[in-house]
């Protein structure tokens, strides 16, 4: 049995990190309406900052600084946010399919640096030498893994609230305001340039967030992981949960997660010997029809995005006469 | 230097074929179509296929054309791969994309795109396996123009080009001389006012992906020929086409011929500016040139 | 005059569904004659000529061509059927040359080279240059190639869609000069227009429209010196004035 | 209310399992390979042939080996799921794989060290995982039988130097592996007076080599180094040739492959010297190649195939020696009752194996003499290996010569 | 030129291809008057407002606020100056109640920022709160107290136009520009319009505003400036205006005798 809730604490942990990046996308397409086809590079900056701060130092190997864990995860946050920012300042005027493609080289560019830039990512052979936190003071591995699990769902958790905070507030408001009608928000003194700068950025930082704890699950980063299908992935899990809607978000890390692997673990039980060369190439398969049919049937996801007005007039609206104005929160 | 921009020359002109359906049904379908390189792979496969059926029916067929690794049964193959490939097209818009063009935004297409790559490639990996495969186990070899400094160019090469820059020739006199080019381009510029001025929607969306569909099948076969089959070559060439497509424009058919022949050039010489490794980065590196200092590209207007 | 060119019933007509712009308009326009529509902005008329056209999805009602239900027909079609629809604005290919532009509406014509000739024939501006591009064109031009393209086709009915928006005043008169005299050789033209006053001076018939229902309509004649129209449309000025 | 769903489906999962240990006594033992690439097919049908093998013999303590294949995609989020899976779920103690170092590590260090599973692997070459030894990070449960590359640039140099070639260019697969391997190349044919006149690498998925073969060929160097896998490698040595280079050739044994060779044609091959550490010397190695013959239909030719064999040979014996109910570290601390040198020498054969089993269940120690010969581990898990040079023949791969463990060795001392 | 000009362009100009669609334009609005702007369709006066808010980049010429140079503000910064416009087509954002249609004006909300939305709830409350109970008062001005809570998609053609109008109140500008507020719009909503429009004026705000209807115009604007052509043919009084045959001929059309 422990083995059982110790492999469930494993794909917990693995779909909660998930779900992070998956929150961090929502902000940006889910809810401002930006197309990052990059996803990788953000969760990747995330990852190998926190190796780069908090490994080892290693001959012939920038970084190593052995900086705290929260420093050090910090540390990519920020990396990833800065690289943000200044992909966000070059491409966000663009066309929005623009923006895709974008994005899309950025990654390819990003796993470029991490392939070859060896004296600061590792190159191929990638980055290790980082101690998991807490992991020499808890011990036992399998304390250590519920513990890591804690720490990922309690990020998740400051995550999904801090956005959902973020959703209802004014800041939310204005969000959904210039998806609808940039024009009009630009008429009201609204700058959306800025406003989805920032999204993209935070989104950004949110996905770092997610690499940083990736890496530090693994303590080990490498090229490896930056290729173009974790994009994919994670775009299928807000595709499936649902864009704009951060409840689907989580939703859809766990079951696009679980049907990842699952079909897996199915397969190579089930599937005849000879069959299993193809197990890989038919999940692809797979998954690729779960998005096509997604979109062609249920665009708008498991759990689709709730038009939430978050601000009402409340009891004022009801009683104009009177001016009521101690209209309840709804929040 | 000149060998790289010779060679840089060959990889654009196939970038370039494969470039000028992309930047129509961009330009028509308004999105960015990630499926789109896939079908490079699919022409060329289907002209394997082919070309394997017509060398055992036909034996005769097994001569080669000249110097040319190319044979008859390959160039019958090339043909029926640009139908096939056209058909596979517009039966993927009608099963897929206009599906969703009618129930979502124009976001869920280039998401919807990014799936229908991934069952594409895999499909044919299924179907075909992983292993490379060529058209023909000879190795042709290069003629030697220059010694000093040394200039290689192959009979293929040659060909490739000439049959390329044949089929853009082609396609460009539909496009200024015939009155189907004209609604193609009207369409493109605005389907609303092409629709009322006789020209049926649907029709030309659908010529689009044939055109593009034959013209992705050559690049693919001409790809092939001068290298191999890989079920993941389609997704090669992703970013070097979108670079070209970029660079000339949305919507220019003649910028997208320019696009791809500035991206071959750009790669060939990329050696010569940065380390061997980063070379994959470069069609981005162009893309985001283009896009900062002209982001509607070479060719592009800006769209209402 | 002999019987309704086009006959619209109960029209009802929107881009979003539940959001119907058109909610019930009807309309006759009979053979050769010159019908205006005029309304406030916002009041469904260039909705009503779209819709009529078949590039605004009908939700209920029916448009008839003579005899025949054209209701939602594909807008390819309805240029088969000789129904000329002329935009606002973007109502010509801007990347095609004048010839081309021609060419593509008379694609289908046999003689294609016969008409082309005579249409341009018409219009001695475009025949100077025809292979000019026609994002070269001035407002004027532009306009005048519109109406060229339209009229190539040798259409039964044109809708024409404030054809003198943006034009000098000399050359908006042109125009509508233009289509009253096509009445003369018996196409009929549906009218959308704002400017009031020219257009009441010269259609046969006026359909006053608002919020996307019918509100008056009669021969403009009757209109010119209808008091609610004349406060309402042409300025009020007797009201106004000292 | 989802946990609770999730931990029902595994609670069904385990039940199935449960179900199936109740028929008869059955080690399991997890295969973690990327069976969704062409070159990973294989390895993992030639492990499971090893425990099948074993099963014939007499199983693990009795036991009946049941080995559990997962795929791992060549992706790290993947592979560690499928072991996590395999050590949780199945209780397994033993990993055989993976391929890729990038997948190899994260398992090794998220799931097998912190589990106590023991790990070996056949082909993961990166020298990261020495460091982690050196340090104490694997806890001593980590194994691989490929060799680091430092052999084969060795071999590779002195190939060199035998044949009189002055110079050479290095085209290099651009991963872990590739980009170790040219680096030691550099090194062994600067030690061995060959000048290096470049290092191209050559990254894959990209629409054409020609650029890279362009610049290659404008170096003009006497010989052409490949550390290349077979799919670049047709398309890097085809354009080479078609553009008249020199066809002095030399390899690693990444390209021990048919596809290689019939798509680059033997006749351009005829210069083409490889290198491997596998043992030809000892008979077990030309048993296997027989075996594998009489198994599969084809000559072992793809990468890592002997090493394959080896890693899963050498742990199920371990496994054997440790007692079925034996956790990793057990396992691993008696591999090296497996490959003593002092042990009796027995062969990866039906025989071979029959009489390990029965000498270690006597608690004995034996020499196992594998696909790759006599395997010894270091203390970091590392194998050191003799050379031998191959090349490309009508019927797949000959062999041009051997060179003893000590002569290499002393060739890498000389470059210290 | 006035110097109490609280709005003023200087030579302003923008052509579309060979369409000057305004051409070296230069007109006054003076502080705390209602300028009423007319002309024939396509004489330019809705590009002349973009150019005023800074929509459309001008190719020639200045645009200035308080004698300030802002032709380089994009158009969020002149709202935040007091500059504010309405649409022609009315923009409400559909999906939004009508109440946060109007809450979403005022700049510089803590809770428009990240850091803010997050790290200061208290505060962000209680300018909610603040925000709330002026948007209220604004909505109860216009009339449209009652459709707080519902989404601004539902309202009418005319109850969108006083929505936009409280909605642009609501950023507190100097200078309010009005593209065809009556258009549209049925006669009682109308006068509520014209109402408010004045009452507002009387609070000092000055309107600029493009109509059609001559009643309007007429009564409520003083001064008027004509465009045709994309230039400005007539500045003066209403009364003047009126008395202008020539620009009634030419421009305003000739009243059916």
């Amino acid at each position: 049995m422990i083995g059982v809730v110790s492999y469930l604490a494993f794909f917990l942990t693995m779909a909660g990190i998930l779900a992070i990046a998956v929150l961090g996308l929502n902000l940006q397409w889910g809810n401002t309406g930006l197309f990052n086809g990059g996803v990788v590079a953000f969760f990747g900056a995330g990852a190998y900052g926190l190796m780069i701060l908090g490994g080892r130092p290693e001959a012939g190997q920038f970084g190593g600084f052995q900086l705290p864990f929260p420093v050090a995860l910090a540390g990519g946050v920020l990396l990833a946010a800065l690289i943000a920012w200044a992909v966000g300042i070059l491409t966000l005027r663009l066309r929005h399919d623009y923006l895709a493609i974008a994005t899309f080289g950025v990654a390819v560019a990003f796993e470029s640096v991490t392939r070859n830039a060896e004296w600061l990512t590792g190159g191929a052979k990638g980055l290790r030498g980082f101690h998991r936190p807490l992991e020499a003071a808890i011990g036992d591995p399998f304390l250590f893994s519920l513990a890591f699990l804690a720490m990922v769902l309690a990020f998740l958790a400051a995550v999904y609230l801090g956005l959902e905070r973020l959703v209802r507030s004014p800041y939310g408001r204005l969000l959904r305001a210039i998806r609808e009608d940039e024009t009009a928000a630009r008429s009201l003194g609204k700058n959306p340039a800025r406003l989805r700068l920032a999204a993209f950025v935070l989104g950004s930082a949110v996905m770092g967030l997610a690499g940083g704890l990736y890496a530090s699950f693994y303590a080990f980063i490498s090229p490896q992981d930056m290729a173009p299908i974790l994009t994919f992935q994670i775009w299928a899990m807000l595709i499936v949960g649902g864009a704009g809607n951060n409840r689907g978000a989580i939703l859809g890390a766990v079951l696009i997660w679980a049907a990842w692997t699952g079909s897996g673990f199915l397969l190579a039980r089930h599937a005849p010997a000879e069959f299993q060369l193809y197990t890989g190439t038919i999940q692809y398969i797979m998954i690729g029809l779960v998005i096509v049919g997604m979109l062609m049937w249920r665009p708008q996801g498991l759990l689709p995005e709730r038009l939430a007005i978050s601000q009402t007039g409340g009891e004022a609206a009801r009683r104009s006469a009177s001016r009521d104005l101690t209209g309840r929160e709804t929040e | 230097m000149i060998q790289n921009l010779l060679d840089g020359v060959l990889t654009g002109a196939i970038v370039s074929l494969g470039a000028i359906g992309l930047t129509m049904a961009m330009h028509m379908l308004r999105f960015a179509n990630f499926s789109y390189a896939e079908l490079m792979a699919i022409g060329a496969y289907v002209a394997l296929v082919f070309d394997r059926l017509f060398e055992a029916l036909i034996p005769a067929a097994r001569a080669a054309i000249g110097p040319l690794s190319l044979n008859w049964a390959l160039a019958a193959a090339l043909v029926v791969a640009m139908a096939a490939t056209g058909l596979s097209a517009v039966a993927i818009d009608r099963l897929v994309f206009r599906r969703i063009r009618q129930r979502a935004g124009p976001l869920s297409m280039v998401f919807a795109s990014f799936g229908v790559a991934l069952i594409l490639r895999n499909l044919i990996t299924l179907i075909f396996g992983l292993k490379a495969q060529l058209y023909s186990q000879e190795i042709a070899f290069a003629v030697i123009l220059s010694r000093d400094p040394l200039i290689l160019i192959k009979p293929d090469q040659v060909f490739v080009l000439a049959a390329a820059l044949a089929l853009m020739l082609i396609f460009h006199l539909v496009l200024t001389r015939t009155t189907f080019g004209f609604a193609l381009r009207a369409v493109a510029e605005n389907p609303a006012l092409a629709q009322v001025a006789g020209v049926r929607l649907s029709a030309m969306v659908a010529a689009v992906w044939m055109i593009g569909g034959a013209l992705s099948a050559a690049a693919g076969v001409f790809y092939a020929l001068t290298n191999h089959l890989a079920p993941t070559m389609g997704h090669n060439f992703l970013l070097p086409v979108f670079a070209a497509t970029i660079v000339g424009g949305i919507g220019s058919v003649h910028g997208a011929v320019l696009g791809g022949f500035i991206v071959g050039i750009a790669s060939g010489l990329a050696l010569q500016i940065m380390p061997s490794g980063y070379v994959p980065a470069m069609p981005f590196l162009i893309i985001l040139a283009v896009l900062l200092l002209r982001p509607h590209g070479l060719f592009g207007e800006e769209q209402a | 005059m002999s019987g309704p060119a086009l006959t619209v019933t109960g029209l009802e007509a929107g881009y979003v569904r539940d959001l119907p712009v058109l909610r019930g308009v009807s309309l006759r326009l009979e053979s050769g004659s010159l019908t205006a529509i005029i309304g406030p902005n916002g009041a469904g008329k260039s909705t009503l000529i779209k819709a009529v056209a078949g590039l605004v999805p009908v939700t209920a009602g029916r448009v008839l061509l003579g005899e025949r239900d054209i209701t939602g027909l594909r807008p390819d079609l309805m240029q088969g059927l000789g129904i000329a629809y002329v935009p606002q604005t973007d109502n010509v290919f801007r990347s095609l040359t004048i010839r081309e532009n021609l060419a593509l509406v008379l694609r289908r014509a046999p003689d294609r080279a016969r008409r082309l000739a005579q249409t341009l024939a018409m219009f001695p501006p475009l025949a100077e240059r025809p292979g000019l591009r026609a994002g070269a064109l001035s407002g004027g031009q532009r306009q005048m190639l519109a109406m060229a393209m339209a009229l190539a086709i040798g259409p039964s009915v044109m809708l024409l869609d404030e054809p003198s928006a943006g034009l000098s005043p000399k050359a908006a008169a042109e125009v509508l000069e233009l289509a009253r005299g096509l009445t003369g050789r018996g196409v009929s033209i549906l009218l959308v227009e704002q400017n009031v006053r020219e257009t009441l001076r010269l259609a046969d018939h006026c359909y006053i429209l608002a919020e996307g229902r019918n509100q008056i309509d009669g021969p403009a004649e009757r209109l010119r010196g209808d008091p609610v129209v004349a406060e309402i449309y042409l300025g009020g000025r007797r009201v106004a004035a000292p | 209310m989802r946990p609770k769903a999730l931990m029902l489906a595994a609670a069904a999962l385990a039940a199935l399992a449960g179900a199936a240990r109740a028929q008869e006594c059955t080690v399991k033992v997890g295969v973690v390979m990327p069976t969704s690439v062409d070159w990973g097919k294989p390895l993992a049908a030639t492990t499971q042939w090893v425990a099948e093998l074993i099963n014939e013999a007499g199983g693990v303590d009795g036991c009946r080996v049941e080995t559990i294949l997962r795929d791992t995609q060549v992706d790290p989020k993947v592979g560690v799921d499928a072991a996590r899976a395999l050590v949780d779920l199945d209780k397994v103690q033993l990993l055989l794989g993976a391929v890729s170092s990038g997948v190899s590590m994260p398992i090794l260090t998220s799931v097998a060290v912190p589990a106590g599973v023991m790990q070996m692997s056949c082909c993961s070459s990166s020298t990261r995982f020495t460091d982690l030894a050196r340090e104490g990070g694997t806890r001593g449960l980590w194994f691989r039988t490929f060799a680091t590359s430092n052999v084969q640039a060795a071999l590779a140099a002195m190939a060199a130097r035998d044949r009189g070639i002055g110079t050479v260019t290095i085209l290099y697969k651009n991963d872990d592996w590739g980009q170790d391997i040219a680096k030691l190349v550099e090194r062994a044919m600067a030690g061995a007076g060959v000048e290096v006149l470049g290092s191209i690498a050559i990254t894959d998925g990209q629409p054409s080599y020609r650029a890279e073969v362009a610049e290659a060929l404008g170096k003009g160097a006497d010989a052409l180094y490949l550390a290349l896998y077979p799919k670049e490698g047709i398309s890097v040595v085809r354009e080479w040739i078609s553009l008249g280079g020199t066809t002095r050739f030399i390899g690693t044994n990444s390209l021990k492959s048919d596809e290689f060779r019939e798509a680059v044609g033997l006749k351009h091959l005829s210069e083409f010297v490889g290198t491997d550490t596998a043992s030809p010397r000892v008979p077990s190695a030309a048993n296997f190649v027989e075996a594998y013959k009489a198994r599969f239909g084809t000559p072992p030719n793809g990468p890592g195939l002997a090493n394959a064999f080896d890693a899963a040979a050498i742990a199920l014996l371990a496994y054997h020696a440790a007692g079925r109910d034996a956790k990793g570290a057990d396992i691993a601390a008696k591999v090296a009752m497996v490959t003593d040198p002092q042990g009796e020498k027995v062969e990866g054969t039906p025989e071979g194996l029959r009489r390990a089993i029965e000498l270690l269940s006597q608690g004995k120690s034996v020499s196992f003499q594998g696909a790759t010969g006599a395997v010894v581990f270091d203390r970091w898990g590392d194998v050191s290996a003799p050379g031998v040079y191959w090349t490309f023949a009508e019927d797949g791969i000959r062999e041009l010569g051997y060179v003893p463990l000590e002569e290499v060795d002393a060739f890498v001392a000389s470059l210290n | 030129m006035t110097d109490g000009a609280l709005l003023a362009t200087r030579g302003l100009g923008r052509r579309f291809g060979a369409l000057r669609a305004v051409d070296d334009v230069s007109i006054d609005v003076a502080a705390g008057s209602i300028t009423g702007l007319i002309g024939p369709n396509g004489a330019g006066k809705t590009t002349l407002f973009n150019l005023l808010t800074g929509e459309l980049r001008p190719d020639a010429g200045q645009v200035l606020l308080e004698g300030r140079d802002i032709t380089a503000q994009p158009p969020d910064a002149r709202f935040r100056l007091g500059l504010a416009r309405t649409f022609q087509i009315p923009r409400p954002f559909r999906r939004m109640s009508v109440l946060e249609n109007v809450m979403l004006a005022p700049a510089g909300q803590t809770g428009e920022t990240i850091a803010g939305a997050l790290l200061r709830p208290g505060r962000v409350r209680a300018e909610e709160a603040r925000l709330r109970s002026r948007a209220m008062e604004i909505l109860d001005f216009m009339t449209l107290a009652p459709l707080a809570d519902h989404p601004a998609g539902q309202l009418s053609g005319g109850q969108t136009k006083l929505l936009e109008l409280a909605r642009v109140l609501m950023g507190d500008p100097r200078v309010i520009l009005l593209d065809e507020p009556a258009a549209g719009v049925n006669p009682a909503l109308t006068r509520v319009l014209i109402e408010r429009i004045e009452a507002l004026n009387r609070d000092g705000r000055t309107f600029l505003i493009i109509e059609h209807d001559m009643d309007f115009i007429m009564r409520h604007c003083d001064p008027i400036i004509a465009m045709a052509e994309g230039r400005v043919v007539f500045r003066g009084s209403a009364a003047a205006a009126m008395a202008d045959q020539g620009l009634i001929d030419a421009y305003l059309g000739t009243p059916a005798r």
